[in-house]
């Protein structure tokens, strides 16, 4: 009974912030939009001349078709999988590294920390572009590329974030009781260093999503990418601004598409900051 | 291992001798070291079994330094300590059995308990990792042990922010109570609280020390909640001891001038008195060679900036650390 | 302070020889042999041998790092492989029109994020502050690319008021350069913009929390100059440091934004290198790029330097 | 009265939670000062004496607000002021000192700064000279050693004594007529804690300058105040000379406060506290005491009727209906 009401309050009080509602609405409709995609429409993404080619947006085509008479609203939905995978899958690996290795460097400090962060920084000093051009050089474009390189570029926030966060919390007396409680190394680091990190991390993760999202597009964009046929959204832009004279419905609509999901993981972002950054919280106390 | 767990209790339960820790700087930090004097300078103490010995001085004295080397958070530079009649070094070689008769409190309730574990959890963790128990004793224990500190089952589920100060503070001492320990080191436990939480927690101290027949160190800023708990008080000033006795004739007879400058310091409420001491700090500065209490002592003459008086046993347990101490 | 510089330059310098080693192993970590690529389908064994001797390439690993490096420690960052030309005759015109377009974006984003930062954190929790917030969190979400087809649209298909592409150096036509150059630098300030305005709002607000501001305030001291002196001088520190930690994002827009506009920076050029595998080019803007980020978070730690006094004592 | 400098009639302060939820931190609560007096407010934690402080200079920290009351300043209602009004009697008649002196200086600015500012905000001329003249003479005056060495250096070059002192000597700079300390030395040493209080009392005979003393400490207002006030929950529960709360508290919080600090005069195996703890939940329009569920002195009325503030005699008054 108290607990179902302790948890009544939590859900309650998520709900109660606007921007994460917002936001996790938005991410709902983009999930189901590209789970359901074969059954909102009837056309496959890469069905050619399903009506007239370049055919401004109407009631059978959305969004327009393209040059070769694809349906584009059926190809900016299948791109909506390829986008989420994709930034969900560097995010995940980002996570991971990042993650761990600011335990690491956190924790044991020394020649450890030293070493990571220096790592960490160079990684961090160079723009995220040029990290996905060197993976190209060395691996040709493509999906795995694009994972590659945004992982490489963006798990140093995590790093960083984790950090910071675990040379504060190493310093509270709660660790130090921790060691003389008996407890081992890595549980010290997993049961009462890492909780305390989540809620920074997890907004960092929102965050990187988008950020991931907006790379996964700018590198297919520039052919760094995943390549045509896939319907990546870079791809889709790409591929339209040749045609931005007279059909800009090809470049604006795909576009907004893009800028709705990012959105969304950054309403989220913004209010899971609100309720999870003690900083925030402080304010009302 | 067995063999020093099972010795009988050695009186002094503790006993530090010649205690020097200096902090060094770390390899790459910016800071330039100003300081290089020890935090604790060749400090000598004896915890007797069932005995409380209070350590008062202010910010920076070095109490909390001695309360790190005793539960091994610092390498000591000099000296040793003796705890039940084995040296650190070889306790240092089974911290676990050291650490479940050695515990600890800390002044902040609210950054000495995980915030993202249940009462239950925190209270029980070292019994997990110090003895092998069924979770039938160990459930016993709990309930035990957070009866005897005035908590209730319902708290066991709740997590830290849910319960105030003194409620927290309870949990930490539970925590440090369940493996049983025999000495408890309390590192200022109600500085952070209010005032008529401390007076519960000071009395639930005594009483536990009482039924657990536990020795403890409690170190303090407050010679008032020090004289309440402990049976003899040492008074430190800049990494040294300068006064211990026995806790009547510390109140009664002081002969420190820095003790009395303590205690002369202490509001006393509205009964106006007649004060020896005029409290100024001006700069505090530091003695190189001398008493390092010289620069602010009323009584400083020129033997006391020249050469540093030594710990002189001046009454029955009584030591005081001055040229003029008569 | 100056131990602090120092101590940053020295790390600068770590930064920059990693990513020249990083560099180097990548280069010859690649498939396909640049020389044989030059020439094409039908090798010469003997002719092969003589070029990769003049390029260094028949020595061992390290000695060809080290020639490598104090090559580019004097400045000779070889021969384009492709055109012949001298490698710094052709990155050296490209760093002055990159660093151009980089510092009227940041300059431009900073004119409009100080200000409005300051409007949402003064008006905290009204409808300005609500509309900037979310102006800013929009523009945070939108894809630089996107937004610099989209300007290009409106302002060059639609208005038809600037020129999409083609460059006039700034020693030719200043307006004409600035016509070329106003697009792209909006597309950079755009984003920045809105990522600065949100920083300098949410450290205004917490700095307006602090004890210090509460005493001034108690001491009688107006609301305006408490933000305008007191507050602004310390959410500097931290923004200060944002921006520098932001550099390495910020060059990353340069490149795709170079790419969008056509604009003959240093991004277009390495790029171009890398379609055609010219890898003496293709270094030589990774370092540069290197080096300017060193540059650019070297003289961020000095303001930070000039504005902290704990840093400075 | 004519002298009385500050008087306090039935301030109730909000805090307008976000969840439109308001919590009530200060309650019907009077005060007054006269000139030339020192007035302690004494209380826990939560109890709403700083809040009270902070609205008497009307800088309570949102989303707080000030919904019910007058603040008399020299006869004058200060809720009653304009924005800009307001502005001229801060720091110029009513000066506040805080209670953490390593975070009430602006870390990126020097003393000379600081000390500038006030005279910038109240208009006040003087050459660069005579302004150096007039600080350097006043850190002098709070004990510090070598003033003029001092003026430009940053506070993070001194001690939290040191930094409390300069908050004292800006606080002294344009001669107010009341100071509000609060908490001034909880986050400070013994002796320091000491040495800053023979400073204020000084400053009060020398300058004739009124104080509100806002502490947990009741031994350290009962040996520093004329009079005092005690706190809980947002309310004041009993009020009178200091000597007289202390020796003979009416109210059980009083008393159990008092019972609740370990006596140096003699030893104690026992403290009789307060049970129980302060729990933090303002309730707008509470029935019955709020300090009932920690009295041992409870009734069954203490639960229905809530007590008013009585006058047992001149100049006494308690909030208990057991007193």
């Amino acid at each position: 009974m108290k607990i179902d009401r302790k948890i009544d309050r939590k859900i309650k009080k998520y709900i109660n912030n606007k921007k994460f509602l917002i936001g996790s609405c938005m991410l709902l409709v983009m999930v189901v939009l590209s789970l359901f995609a074969p059954l909102i429409t009837g056309y496959g993404y890469d069905e050619t001349f399903v009506g007239p080619a370049l055919e401004p947006p109407s009631k059978d085509y959305w969004f327009g078709t393209d040059r070769l008479g694809r349906d584009m609203f059926t190809r900016v939905i299948y791109g909506t999988r390829i986008s989420l995978i994709s930034a969900l899958t560097i995010t995940s690996i980002c996570f991971a590294i990042g993650v761990l290795l600011g335990l690491l460097a956190g924790y044991y400090g020394g020649v450890i920390d030293m070493f990571v962060m220096r790592v960490v920084d160079i990684f961090f000093s160079l723009p995220w572009v040029l990290i996905g051009l060197l993976v190209v050089v060395i691996r040709g474009p493509g999906l795995l590329s694009v994972v590659i390189s945004l992982s490489l570029a963006y798990f140093p926030s995590f790093t960083r974030i984790t950090r910071s966060v675990v040379l504060s919390v190493r310093e509270q007396d709660f660790v130090i009781a921790a060691r003389l409680t008996g407890e081992s190394n890595a549980n010290i680091i997993f049961r009462y260093i890492l909780p305390n990190c989540f809620s920074a991390l997890i907004v960092q993760a929102s965050i990187i999503m988008s950020f991931a999202i907006l790379g996964e597009a700018a590198l297919s964009y520039l052919g760094y990418g995943i390549r045509p046929p896939e319907p990546s959204w870079g791809v889709l832009l790409q591929q339209s601004t040749n045609y931005m004279w007279d059909n800009s419905y090809l470049v604006i609509l795909p576009g907004l598409f893009i800028v709705f999901t990012v959105l969304s993981f950054n309403f989220m972002g913004d209010g899971l900051r609100d309720l999870l950054d003690p900083r925030y919280k402080r304010a009302y106390e | 291992m067995s063999e020093s767990m099972n010795q009988p209790i050695h009186d002094p339960i503790l006993s530090i001798k010649n205690l020097t820790v200096v902090y060094k700087d770390t390899l790459f930090s910016l800071k330039k070291s100003r300081f290089s004097r020890p935090a604790v300078d060749g400090v000598s103490l004896d915890v007797p079994h069932r005995g409380t010995i209070g350590i008062v001085g202010e910010s920076g004295c070095g109490k909390s330094t001695i309360a790190k080397s005793i539960l091994m958070m610092t390498e000591p530079c000099g000296g040793e300590i003796l705890f039940n009649g084995t040296g650190l070094d070889s306790w240092r070689r089974n911290r676990l059995a050291y650490y479940s008769k050695v515990q600890m409190i800390w002044q902040d309730p609210f950054s000495s308990i995980n915030p993202k574990m249940r009462i239950q959890e925190i209270i029980s963790r070292p019994l997990h990792n110090f003895f092998h128990l069924s979770s039938d004793e160990i459930a016993q224990r709990l309930h035990a042990t957070i009866r005897k500190v005035g908590l209730t089952e319902d708290h066991l589920v709740m997590y830290p922010h849910e319960l105030s100060g003194g409620g927290r503070q309870r949990v930490t001492i539970a925590r440090a109570l369940i493996s049983e320990p025999i000495l408890l080191i309390a590192d200022e436990p109600t500085s952070a609280l209010d005032v008529s939480i401390q007076a519960q927690i000071l009395n639930l101290l005594k009483e536990l020390k009482q039924d657990m027949a536990l020795s403890m160190v409690f170190i303090s800023h407050n010679i008032s909640v020090v004289e309440f708990l402990c049976d003899s008080i040492c008074v430190m000033y800049m990494g040294r001891i300068v006064e211990s006795a026995p806790r009547e004739v510390l109140v009664k007879d002081h002969r420190h001038w820095y003790t009395t400058l303590l205690f002369e310091s202490l509001p006393n409420g509205p009964r106006p008195k007649e004060r020896k001491f005029k409290v100024d700090l001006g700069e505090l500065a530091v003695c190189e060679k001398g008493c390092s209490f010289a620069p602010r002592c009323i009584r400083a003459e020129k033997l006391c900036f020249e050469s540093s008086p030594d710990l002189v046993e001046i009454g029955p347990d009584h030591f005081c650390a001055c040229h003029f101490h008569a | 302070m100056i131990r602090y510089i120092v101590r940053r330059l020295f790390y600068g310098l770590i930064t920059i020889w990693i990513i020249s080693v990083v560099i180097f192993s990548i280069i010859h970590m690649l498939p396909g042999d640049p020389i044989q690529l030059m020439f094409g389908k039908t090798p010469n064994p003997e002719r092969i041998a003589i070029v990769r001797s003049f390029y260094g390439l028949d020595k061992p690993v390290i000695s060809q790092y080290g020639l490598w490096l104090a090559n580019i420690l004097r400045g000779n960052f070889g021969v384009s492989i492709v055109s012949g030309q001298l490698v710094t005759e052709l990155v050296l015109p490209r760093i002055s029109s990159t660093l151009l377009l980089t510092f009227a974006g940041l300059l431009f984003s900073i004119c409009i994020a100080f200000p409005s930062g300051i409007a949402a954190a003064v008006h905290h929790n009204t409808w300005k502050d609500l509309s900037l917030t979310s102006i800013s969190l929009i523009l945070i979400s939108i894809p630089e690319f996107w937004i610099g087809i989209v300007y290009m649209m409106v302002f060059s298909v639609w208005l038809g008021i600037l020129p999409t592409s083609g460059y006039v150096s700034i020693s030719e036509s200043l307006v004409g350069f600035a016509r070329i150059v106003f697009l792209p630098a909006l597309t950079v300030a755009s984003v920045q913009a809105a990522q600065t305005t949100r920083m300098v709002r949410t450290n205004i607000l917490e700095i307006m929390r602090l004890d210090y501001i509460t005493l001034m305030r108690s001491f009688g001291v107006k609301e305006k100059r408490l933000l305008n002196v007191h507050v602004f001088k310390n959410v500097l520190i931290p923004v200060l440091t944002q921006i520098g930690m932001q550099a390495g994002a910020l060059m990353g827009g340069v490149i795709i934004i170079e790419r969008v506009f056509t604009y003959p920076g240093l991004g277009l050029l390495m790029m171009r290198a890398l379609q055609d595998r010219d890898y003496p080019v293709l270094q030589a803007c990774i370092m540069v790029f290197a080096l300017v980020y060193v540059v650019f978070n070297l003289i961020v730690d000095i303001l930070y330097c000039v504005i902290n006094p704990k840093i400075r004592y | 009265m004519s002298n009385t400098i500050l008087e306090i009639k039935n301030l109730r302060t909000e805090f307008l939670m976000p969840n439109k939820r308001h919590l009530v931190a200060v309650r019907d609560s009077s005060l007054h000062v006269d000139a030339g007096e020192i007035v302690g407010i004494v209380g826990e934690s939560g109890c709403g004496k700083s809040i009270t402080a902070y609205s008497v200079l009307r800088i309570v920290p949102e989303p707080g607000r000030i919904t019910a009351g007058e603040i008399l300043f020299r006869g004058e209602d200060l809720l009653g002021k304009g924005p800009e009004e307001l502005r001229e009697i801060r720091g110029k008649e009513i000066t506040l000192i805080c209670q953490d002196p390593l975070s009430s200086l602006n870390p990126v600015y020097d003393i000379f700064w600081h000390f500038n500012e006030i005279f910038t905000a109240h208009g006040v001329q003087k050459s660069h000279a005579e302004k150096i003249e007039q600080i350097v003479g006043l850190l002098g005056t709070v004990g510090i050693v070598q003033p003029e060495r001092k003026l430009h250096q940053y506070p993070h070059q001194f001690s939290g004594g040191m930094r409390q002192r300069v908050v004292i000597a800006m606080a002294m700079l344009l001669q107010p007529k009341l100071i509000i300390a609060d908490e001034p030395t909880t986050a400070l040493d013994v002796t320091t804690q000491r040495a800053i209080f023979d400073l204020l009392g000084g400053l009060r005979d020398k300058l004739g300058i009124s104080m509100i003393v806002i502490s947990h400490d009741l031994y350290l207002i009962a040996e520093q105040c004329d009079r005092m006030y005690v706190m809980y929950g947002g309310e004041i529960m009993e009020s009178g000379r200091a000597s007289d709360v202390f020796n003979h508290p009416l109210h059980p919080y009083s008393a159990g406060l008092m019972d609740s600090i370990p006596s140096l005069s003699f030893h104690q195996e026992h403290l009789n506290g307060i049970k129980g703890e302060f729990s933090s939940v303002f309730e707008e329009n509470p029935k019955g005491c709020c300090f009932a569920g920690r009295c041992d002195r409870v009734g069954e009325e203490c639960l229905l009727t809530r007590p008013e503030m009585r006058e047992i005699e001149e100049g006494r008054f308690v909030r208990c209906l057991k007193a």
